[in-house]
């Protein structure tokens, strides 16, 4: 049994829905926001191995971007989730739910 | 190895976002080195001048077209046209944000670490000046929408998406009164922002292992080369798609709206709903129109049924909503659906019918949430829909503009709303989308209803005990809410100079 | 007929005829315009204005006997215009219009007199006197107009006069319905009237007098037929003909001079006058000729038959209206010399029934308003002029010779046994039985009012004659109603022929000589009955009868039928509609909209506040868009 | 050529293959059980443990800098920020087994298999048999991946590289501005600003009476009693109401009954 | 006469509006007298207008042509054909009428009485625009326009449920108004992107897209008019609304329905039009008949005489699907004759209502004997409203029924049962109203004690003197239209049938 590198993406696609449906079934607001690291996680992997498939660097770069991309998200989104949690005592996105209808 | 040849890079092209972000920089310098109590001082007119001048630079560069930055950037007619409607429109905005005479302190909360209802956070509420990092966001976010529409490449375009929202994100959370909802608006923004920018992610992803390069040109060399995988193509066009639909509010991505328009501090929501959206169209615009022409006649069916589905949330859920800023959300929901419309012809007249109701949107819609900022009692903004009743007779010149401003919504003539929604009806008529101009015009059949039931309010109700008065506004929400009623009203009736610059500026570059 | 008609156009004094209908319009107008400040004078102008009228009638007339073409007319203005349609405010002067003219004027000023004397104590004479010079104004346009737009002017110009002047004291409740009901009724022969002149128009392009008469013969049958039976209707409707009959003797709710003016002498005339105006029409078509007796006959009948269970006065007159217009009808119907008869039956009608019905107006003043004939007696000692004056239109009615009624009735009662087949026994025998009937409730009438036994009640202490404002009108409509039969019987007809054409008659199925003393005969037999049968008076309550009276005391159902057939399911039909209307259609659009609203009522639920929702719902949509972008790549949608 | 690079030729390697199973697996069971872990904490270090396995991916596939990136900035920097707010915040915070959304569970499920379906089947039958060229021309081209990646990252992508930079200050303002809570001057009292109010007139600088303390009683809102007998409202916080004893309470002992 | 009469018409009120929109609200005797003189003076000016219009000349006249919206092609092109020149003719004589009229009206609802008249003259302004418009989009313009004045003069000043009927009326017009924007657009691209009327009037169109633009067209015109079963609105907006308004409403503003069936939907969709006539005859022959009926049924003297006119506007559609030019005239001058018969009608029962402040008939009853100038006006009224001869509007009935007769017996015949009808509801209402006993609840009411005052009087006697005029001597009016509609039936392609029998001689 040979495999390519299409498994590669299949295991992406499948990292990127769990993230995806991580995000619907976890409460706990940084649990949620892992949940989305773990789907850039598997985009970085798509891209990877992208790059290797078409032969260019691009892909590659674009993980290299994701990831500041992503580390400057996680200091605003961390930030974001604190400053509820001092009010609230509590990170479950349940609980913020005044705005609705 | 080892001679890299940098790329020629036009600075003049890039002016507008260098400058913004230089002023963006200053503004976080001036946090650190002005005291406190004088930073608004230095803040705002920094900020204007700023944007002043990247307006300066982006009429400089008026006609030119071409590519700067290694391919990164595209300075076009549509780049150009829309980084000088963000900037515009972000002025306006920017006064509004400005204000600090309707609340002590202005709009946003002195310390937002600060727990809420905490003794400390009382205090603040009084009166506290509101915290000036405000500023610099601003002007991130606004640098980063510049480079939005003028991004080139996928990878550009993602990190300038990002560069944008993560201020927004922020701005969010700054409101001075109801803070909870403001921090709750914040996080919803963020989580769901987070989660669309990771299926934009991976749409640039298939997308880059569709085409194997990621700039607008080469994908729309490989889609009409026709090589390479369908599927790739199309499950990345579609995860592209997602996100930014999403920034665009779009249904079934626009679920974040209402919450978000709702529990931001006001200038902030109205700085979302025109610049964000203007952001958002201008992107989409650039993918389809230069990207992916090639598959138009795939792609079009399915974002037509979004842009139905779109108008008809927007306009259906409209009709109950019963807070006047959630209302405008929804309002701003069916109005992506106009949008999308236009978008959707595919033809010239698409792009310059989409870019002037951009502009004309965005002007009516920041008045209005100009005069939302207004209509307050003790405790802040009086934001229901039933506080609102009789306010024609406190008030007779504001309820009279935002009754303009509301027939502008529905599309009368005479008003900015009508000639643009003729604008993009017209462009999908000649498009051949007459499916879609039928759907618009049912929606704004439905859509009319609710304003309607504002402007009853406003006049035709007596005022009761708890109807909150309008606050004499300041100069900068006057400079603001003017600016706003009389582009609304010029562009109704005088749409001619903005229709040829549209007309000129419809060109992409690719 | 092949002779050609042609109008010549007006000079001299004929030039001027537009005064006639000017002059009562102008002083309507002012009456009603100038409000109380004319009420001192109103009345004298009201009579001058139709004085004046009739003196240039007359003089309209000789000038009209000394043209070689007896028909002149005046077009004033272009009146409407469209296309290929056009018609002029236009007038006509011919012999038909001037016998009209002269009946209208010359009787409907005698009324106008005697009106001032009726009227003196009602505070409204000025008004009153304002919409009887409409009424004559309009009158003269319905019988000058030149063409059937002009006559229709007129004839709704009468049936407003009509409509006022019955609920003219509107606030009775009982005047205000029994106008609305004359109007309505109108309005059914209004339709179908206007409804032919459509036809014409589209059938000829014209509707002028003399081009429909000249072009009349390129008609079908079936066209003819249609038209006729249209212009039938309009008339019935006007003359309180058989179906359109209940209206005229529920607007006896009008004072008494608009009963005697507009509801027995000119008005109601009109149909007679449309049919005669139309021979041409009706003489092209045998089957249409028939329809015309028949409903003349049958018409005259009902009315003679209810007339005799009748207790009100005026309601014995309106009847006996009826039933003469009926005579009349069955003379136009006839066709060919009976026209004129009928025009001269017309004529003599006009004299006689405006004085029986001045003569009833006159008892009833002295009598408080009193109508009821079973609550009189023995008048004849306190009102005298009245009771000579009634006592002589009473023997011309009812036939008697010499007086006029014989003269006009007479002759139509021998043209309907000169029909060709066993029809000229049915109408034949109906006229005669009609004569007999006319003489039983006539002299029903006059007994029981005034001779026999007092009946009425004591607050009416001094029965009294009225003033002679009254009673000189009243006498010179008895002269009329004495010789004008005689007189006009021969000339008449000879004056109308270039109208109505020449005398042709037929042969009868009986000798002439023979329909003369039947006819004689069934009146004395009639009026024998009565008299005996009356003239110790009557019960002054209702007394038990037999059907057929019951049913004619009920106006033979007609009224029940109207009210069961149209006015219940109307009201029942305007109800549903209503309702169909606010719940149905506007429900509806309602509904429509309280949809949306319910649709956005819970779809705004689906905005739950859970971040989660909300992303849900974007997988949902990505899931969803995904898969359709793939479908197309697939071409599953292909 | 570097090793890595050969190994990047298509198909995989056996090597690689010995790999990837093992690690591919590895970071399936690291994403589900950061999905399913109750702990957040647990879910944090699952997801660590698959993004490690993400980075020995990388560098399977010709991109050594970005493995290590990933595992340094990622793993070890990115994840320890979300460690250090998890313990901050919601350590003990696990997610409750009710799920309060009717269906959401079920339903998310099932949408995430269609998802997953709909896009490892597309991508499966598209990119079956397809030929990857492998980066060692690329890497090569500019004497290494990591050469590679700079030569890119400062020719083609140098403004979307520069403009990052307004991201991180973007991150860092934000992160002031939510978290930090500025001490103003005037906000806090200095030390002599402190003595000199104690010792102001009007103040009682000595340290307060206790609350009283009895045998029926020890409630701290039970006020001491001063010499005279009377309460001493001193003694007892300011936000309490002192509180009037019961005549039983007052009465010496012994004598209530 | 080179004089831009028609632009200056439709400017000159608008001007006035703000003039008396800016005066104090303290001063309310003010702007009612600005606002008179200015509407008097605009009378004046159409007078004019009327005098220098030549009615044997061109078939558009005054025509003016400013660009506007290059872009798009859409001019500021002001032109008056015989048609349009009747109706701001009507506009210009019921205006300082129904300001005279509605001299009290503001101040009732303790509102602003400044406004309200400049509301009127804004309205003014709007209605000439749209019916001078040669410009589809210029017209469009104003057909959305006009809406928002009439909206607030329904909402603010008008009575019983008011906000109901006025966003009701407003939906309605929108939801038509939105159609014909549909329509607007595709004849724009289709057309050749050009809103000259003239140029789309010669552009050809397919059959399909032909007949969808037509139902886009007539849907705005249908419920503006309205037709049955589009008509629910203006029961609803007349009775609410204050009379003065009402009267401008249905006299005028819905006249804008008819006349854009004649102006926009036959000319330029002829094909069209001859292919849906029969729909459009019967929806228009249904209303006679339904809306008369349920005008019996009524209760409320201001609703009754909206459904009158829904009737009296399906006698309009018949007459302008017949396409015939007797139907066609007798179609416009209904549309001038039901606005000053209506016009009147509602200004009348406008009277009634102020007195009693009720609307509703049965709080009526033996008015005459109170009022009985008023009641005479309001039977005056009420026969022209039911065409009786002599009154103008028989003039026009008479022709609709008359030309509509020659090309279609049964709708004509049915049509023509209207006219039973019409005297059904009209007298029906009179008796309730002012005849039989009088109401004790009448007599003791104060406002009944006042018959007519000069002021009211004024109002009424132009529009008495003018419909029996043009009762007698519609010529001036038909001259002017005549050849308009002469040219709107080539336009659809229609001829008159000949005489059925007879010779053409005789027809002269």
């Amino acid at each position: 049994m040979t495999l390519t590198p299409e498994w590669y993406l299949l295991l992406a696609a499948a990292l990127f829905t769990i993230g995806a449906v991580g995000v619907l079934i976890r409460r706990n607001a940084i649990v949620l926001f892992m949940c989305v690291e773990l789907m850039l996680n598997a985009a970085n992997l798509a891209l990877v191995t992208f790059s290797r498939i078409n032969g260019t660097l691009d892909g590659q770069i674009i993980a290299f971007f994701v990831m500041v991309v992503a580390a400057a998200e996680v200091v605003v989104g961390l930030a974001i989730i604190m400053s509820i949690f001092r009010t609230r005592r509590s990170a479950s996105v349940d609980d913020s739910n005044l705005l609705k209808y | 190895m080892n001679d890299l040849k940098l790329p020629a890079i036009d600075y003049a092209a890039l002016a507008p976002m260098l400058i913004l972000f230089g002023v963006a920089c200053l503004g976080v310098l001036v946090e650190a080195a002005v005291p406190r109590a004088r930073r608004g001082l230095v803040q705002v007119p920094l900020g204007l001048l700023g944007l002043v001048a990247a307006l300066v630079f982006v009429i400089a560069e008026a006609g030119t077209r071409k590519r700067t930055a290694g391919e990164a950037i595209a300075i076009d007619g549509p780049a150009l046209f829309l980084q000088g409607a963000i900037i515009v429109l972000g002025v306006v905005a920017l006064l509004l944000i400005a204000e600090r005479s309707l609340e002590p302190g202005g709009p946003f909360v002195a310390q937002p670490a600060r727990p809420v209802g905490s003794e400390a956070d009382r205090s603040q509420a009084a009166g506290e000046g509101g915290a000036t990092e405000a500023y610099p966001l601003v002007m991130f976010a606004l640098a980063g929408m510049l480079l939005f529409v003028a991004a080139n490449d996928l990878l550009t375009m993602f990190v300038a998406l990002e560069v944008f929202s993560l201020p927004l994100y922020l701005l969010c959370a700054l409101a001075r009164r109801r803070r909870l909802l403001s921090q709750e608006a914040a996080l919803k923004y963020f989580l769901l922002g987070a989660y669309a920018s990771a299926f934009f992610l991976f749409g640039i992803a298939l997308i880059y292992g569709y085409a194997g390069a990621i700039t607008f040109s080469r994908i729309h060399q490989a889609v009409t080369a026709g090589t390479g995988s369908g599927v790739l193509l199309f499950a990345g066009l579609a995860l592209l798609a997602i996100g930014l639909l999403f920034k665009a509010a779009a249904a079934p991505f626009h679920v974040w709206t209402p919450d978000v328009y709702q529990g931001a501090p006001t200038p902030i929501t109205s700085l979302m709903a025109a610049c964000t959206k203007t952001a958002a169209f201008g992107a989409l615009l650039r993918v389809l129109y230069v990207g992916f022409p090639g598959a138009t006649w795939d792609f079009r069916p399915i974002i037509g049924v979004i842009a139905i589905l779109t108008m008809l949330v927007g306009a259906v859920l409209a009709v109950t909503q019963t807070d006047m800023k959630r209302l405008l959300a929804y309002s701003s929901i069916a109005n992506a659906g106009y949008l999308l419309v236009g978008v959707l012809a595919m033809t010239p007249e698409g792009v310059s019918s989409t870019l002037f109701y951009l502009v004309a949107y965005g002007f009516t819609v920041i008045a209005a949430f100009a005069v939302v900022t207004l209509v307050r009692d003790a405790d802040g903004e009086a934001t229901h829909l039933s506080r609102w009743a009789g306010l024609g007779r406190r008030s007779p010149l504001f309820a009279g503009v935002f009754t303009f401003l509301l027939l502008a919504f529905a599309g009368i003539p005479l008003t900015s709303g009508f000639t643009s929604k003729f604008a993009v009806f017209g462009a999908a008529f000649g498009g051949g989308q007459v499916w879609l101009v039928v759907a618009g015009v049912v929606t704004s059949m439905l859509l009319a209803f609710p304003y309607l039931r504002v402007v009853v309010m406003m006049w035709l109700s007596e005022p009761g005990e708890s109807t909150p008065s309008v606050s004499v506004p300041g100069a900068f929400t006057s400079a603001a809410l003017v600016i706003g009623v009389l582009v609304t009203l010029l562009l109704g009736v005088l749409p001619g100079p903005l229709l040829d610059l549209t007309t000129r500026a419809g060109d992409f570059v690719r | 007929m092949e002779h050609t008609v042609q109008f010549a156009p007006a000079t001299g004094l004929l030039s001027g005829m537009w005064l006639l209908v000017a002059l009562p319009a102008v002083s309507a107008a002012v009456l009603l315009l100038l409000g109380r400040r004319a009420d001192r004078w109103g009345h004298w102008l009201g009579c001058l204005s139709v004085g004046a009228a009739f003196v240039l009638g007359l003089l309209s007339f000789f000038a009209l006997r000394g043209q070689e073409n007896r028909a002149v007319q005046l077009n004033l203005w272009e009146f409407i215009s469209a296309g290929s349609f056009r018609v002029d405010f236009g007038l006509l002067f011919d012999p038909l219009s001037a016998v009209f003219v002269l009946l209208i004027t010359g009787v409907g000023f005698l009324i106008h007199v005697y009106a001032v004397g009726y009227m003196e104590h009602d505070e409204g004479r000025r008004r009153f006197f304002g919409y009887f010079n409409l009424f004559v104004a309009a009158m003269l346009v319905l019988v000058l107009g030149n063409n059937y737009v002009m006559t229709f002017l007129g004839w709704e110009g009468v049936g407003l006069a009509s409509y006022l002047l019955i609920s003219f004291w509107y606030v009775r409740p009982s005047a205000a319905t029994a106008g609305k009901k004359a109007f309505l009724m109108n309005r059914v022969g209004d339709a179908a009237f206007v409804i032919a002149i459509f036809l014409l128009f589209a059938q000829l392009g014209t509707v002028n007098f003399d081009g429909v008469a000249n072009q009349v013969h390129t008609l079908s049958s079936g066209v003819t037929l249609m038209l006729g039976l249209l212009l039938l209707l309009g008339a019935t409707g006007k003359s309180g003909q058989f179906p359109l009959t209940a209206w005229l003797p529920d607007a006896m709710e009008g004072p008494t001079p608009v009963s005697a003016l507009i509801h027995a002498a000119t008005m109601v005339t009109g149909g007679v006058y449309l049919i005669a105006r139309s021979n041409f029409i009706f003489t092209a078509n045998s089957t249409l000729q028939l329809v015309v007796v028949s409903v003349g006959a049958l018409t005259l009948l009902i009315g003679a038959i209810i007339g005799c269970a009748k207790d009100d006065i005026k309601r014995v007159l309106a009847w006996s209206t009826v039933s003469q217009i009926g005579y009349m009808f069955l003379g136009v119907g006839l066709g060919g010399a009976a026209y004129a008869l009928a025009i001269v039956h017309l004529l003599a009608h006009g004299f006689f029934k405006a004085g029986l019905f001045l003569g009833a107006g006159s008892v009833m003043h002295g009598m408080r308003d009193q109508v009821d004939i079973r609550r009189f007696g023995g008048l004849w000692k306190y009102m005298k002029i009245t009771w000579v004056t009634f006592g002589l239109a009473w023997l011309a009615i009812i036939g008697l010779p010499p007086l006029s009624g014989f003269f006009s009735k007479e002759p139509i009662i021998v043209a309907a046994f000169e029909r060709k087949d066993w029809t000229a026994w049915l109408f034949g025998i109906a006229a005669l039985l009609g004569a007999g009937l006319t003489a039983f409730y006539m002299t029903r009438l006059f007994m029981l009012t005034f001779h026999g036994p007092k009946r009425w009640t004591d607050d009416i202490e001094h029965p009294h004659e009225s003033p002679p404002i009254m009673t000189i009108p009243l006498v010179l409509l008895a002269v009329g109603s004495v010789a004008a039969g005689g007189l006009m019987v021969g000339p008449v007809p000879k004056w109308l022929t270039p109208v109505l054409g020449h005398e042709v008659r037929g042969e009868a199925v009986l000798a002439h000589s023979a329909i003369t003393i039947l006819a004689i005969a069934v009146t004395l037999i009639g009026a024998g009955l009565a008299y005996l049968l009356f003239r110790d008076g009557t019960a002054t309550a209702p007394q038990p009868a037999g059907a057929l009276v019951t049913a004619a005391r009920k106006n033979l159902y007609i009224d029940a039928f109207n009210e069961a057939v149209f006015e219940k399911p109307g009201i029942f039909l305007t109800r549903a509609l209503v309702f169909l209307d606010g719940k149905g259609i506007d429900g509806a659009v309602n509904g429509i909209a309280a949809s949306v609203g319910g649709g956005s009522g819970r779809l705004r639920r689906l905005q739950t506040g859970f971040v989660r929702s909300y992303a849900m719902s974007m997988l949902t949509g990505a899931l969803l868009v995904v898969a359709a972008f793939l479908a197309v790549q697939y071409g599953w949608f292909a | 050529m570097t090793p890595a690079a050969v190994l990047a030729a298509t198909p995989m390697s056996t090597g690689e293959m010995w790999v990837f199973i093992p690690l591919g697996i590895l970071a399936l069971v690291g994403a589900l059980g950061m999905v399913a872990a109750r702990n957040a904490v647990h879910s944090a270090l699952f997801l660590v443990l698959t993004m490690l396995c993400l980075g020995v991916f990388y560098i399977v596939q010709s991109g050594p800098f970005l493995g290590v990136a990933q595992i340094i900035v990622y793993t070890g920097a990115i994840m320890m920020l979300f460690l250090f707010v998890l313990m901050l915040v919601g350590r003990d915070a696990s997610d409750s087994l009710i799920e309060t959304l009717r269906g959401q569970r079920v339903a998310a499920i099932l949408l995430g298999v269609g998802f997953a379906g709909l896009v490892c089947v597309g991508l499966g039958r598209a990119l079956a048999g397809t030929t990857a060229k492998g980066l060692a021309e690329a890497n090569s081209a500019h004497g290494g991946n990591v050469q590679g990646l700079a030569s890119l990252l400062f020719t083609r992508y140098v403004f979307a590289f520069e403009v990052t930079s307004a991201l991180l200050i973007t991150a860092a303002v934000g992160a002031m501005l939510l978290a930090h809570i500025e001490r103003r001057k005037g906000e806090r009292p200095t030390q002599p600003e402190q003595m000199r109010a104690r010792f102001a007139p009007g103040n009682y600088p000595a340290p307060k009476a206790g609350p009283g303390v009895y045998a029926t009683s020890d409630s701290v809102a039970t006020a001491g009693l001063l010499p005279d007998g009377t309460l001493a409202a001193r003694s007892i916080p300011e936000i309490l109401p002192p509180r009037e004893l019961t005549s039983s309470e007052t009465a010496p002992k012994g004598t209530d009954r | 006469m080179n004089f831009p009469f028609l632009s200056v018409l439709t400017v000159a009120p608008l001007v006035g509006a703000v003039v008396v929109a800016l005066l104090p609200r303290t001063r309310p005797a003010l702007a009612k007298q600005v606002a008179l003189g200015w509407s008097v003076a605009v009378l004046a000016l159409s007078v004019a207008m009327w005098i220098a219009y030549q009615a044997g000349g061109d078939r558009f006249q005054f025509r003016e042509s400013y660009p506007w919206i290059p872009n798009w092609g859409v001019r500021f092109t002001f032109a008056a054909d015989g048609i349009a020149l009747v109706m701001l003719m009507l506009i210009a004589v019921l205006m300082p009428l129904v300001i005279l009229a509605s001299w009290h009206d503001a101040e009732r609802g303790k509102r602003n009485v400044p406004v309200y008249f400049a509301l009127l003259l804004a309205l003014q302004s709007t209605m000439f625009g749209v019916f001078a418009a040669a410009d589809v989009f210029l017209f469009y313009v104003f057909f959305e326009v006009m809406l928002v004045p009439m909206y607030f003069l329904i909402g603010s000043y008008g009575g019983g449920k008011r906000q109901y009927a006025a966003v009701k009326f407003f939906l309605y017009s929108l939801v038509g108004g939105l159609f014909m924007l549909a329509a607007v657009i595709g004849l724009w691209v289709l057309g050749g992107h050009t809103f000259d009327w003239q140029a789309l009037v010669d552009a050809n169109f397919s059959t399909g897209a032909e007949r969808w633009l037509f139902l886009g067209f007539f849907a705005a015109f249908a419920i503006k008019a309205p037709f049955f079963p589009f008509h629910t609105w203006l029961p609803d907006a007349g009775g609410a609304a204050p009379a003065g308004a009402a009267a401008i409403l249905v006299g005028v503003l819905d006249k804008v329905g008819t006349f854009g069936i004649l102006r926009y939907c036959l000319p330029l969709f002829p094909e069209a039009s001859r292919y849906f006539a029969p729909l459009a005859l019967t929806l228009a022959v249904i209303g006679i008949i339904y809306a008369a009926l349920l005008a019996v049924g009524q209760n409320d003297l201001k609703r009754l005489v909206s459904y009158t006119s829904i009737a009296h506007f399906g006698f309009i559609g018949v007459g302008i699907f017949a396409f015939t030019t007797q139907a066609g005239t007798g179609a416009v001058l209904y549309m001038v004759n039901h606005g000053l018969a209506t016009g009147l009608l509602f200004l009348v029962v406008g009277m009634f209502v102020a007195r009693r402040n009720s609307a509703l008939v049965s709080d009526f009853g033996g008015a005459g004997k109170l009022l009985p100038l008023l009641a005479g006006v309001l039977l005056f009224a009420g026969l022209a409203s039911l065409a009786l001869p002599g009154t103008a509007p028989f003039v026009s009935e008479f022709l609709v029924l008359l030309g509509s007769f020659t090309v279609n017996k049964t709708v004509a015949v049915i049509a023509t049962s209207g006219i039973i009808l019409a005297a059904g509801y009209v007298l029906w209402m009179i008796q309730r109203t002012t005849q039989g006993t009088v109401n004790p609840a009448l007599a003791s009411n104060e406002g009944m004690r006042h018959d007519m005052s000069l002021r009211e009087k004024v109002v009424v006697a132009p529009l008495i003197a003018l419909i029996v005029l043009l009762g007698f001597y519609p010529k001036p009016v038909t001259d002017v239209i005549n050849p308009a509609v002469k040219a709107t039936m080539a336009d659809v392609g229609a001829s008159d049938p000949a005489p059925a029998a007879g010779t053409t001689e005789a027809a002269r």
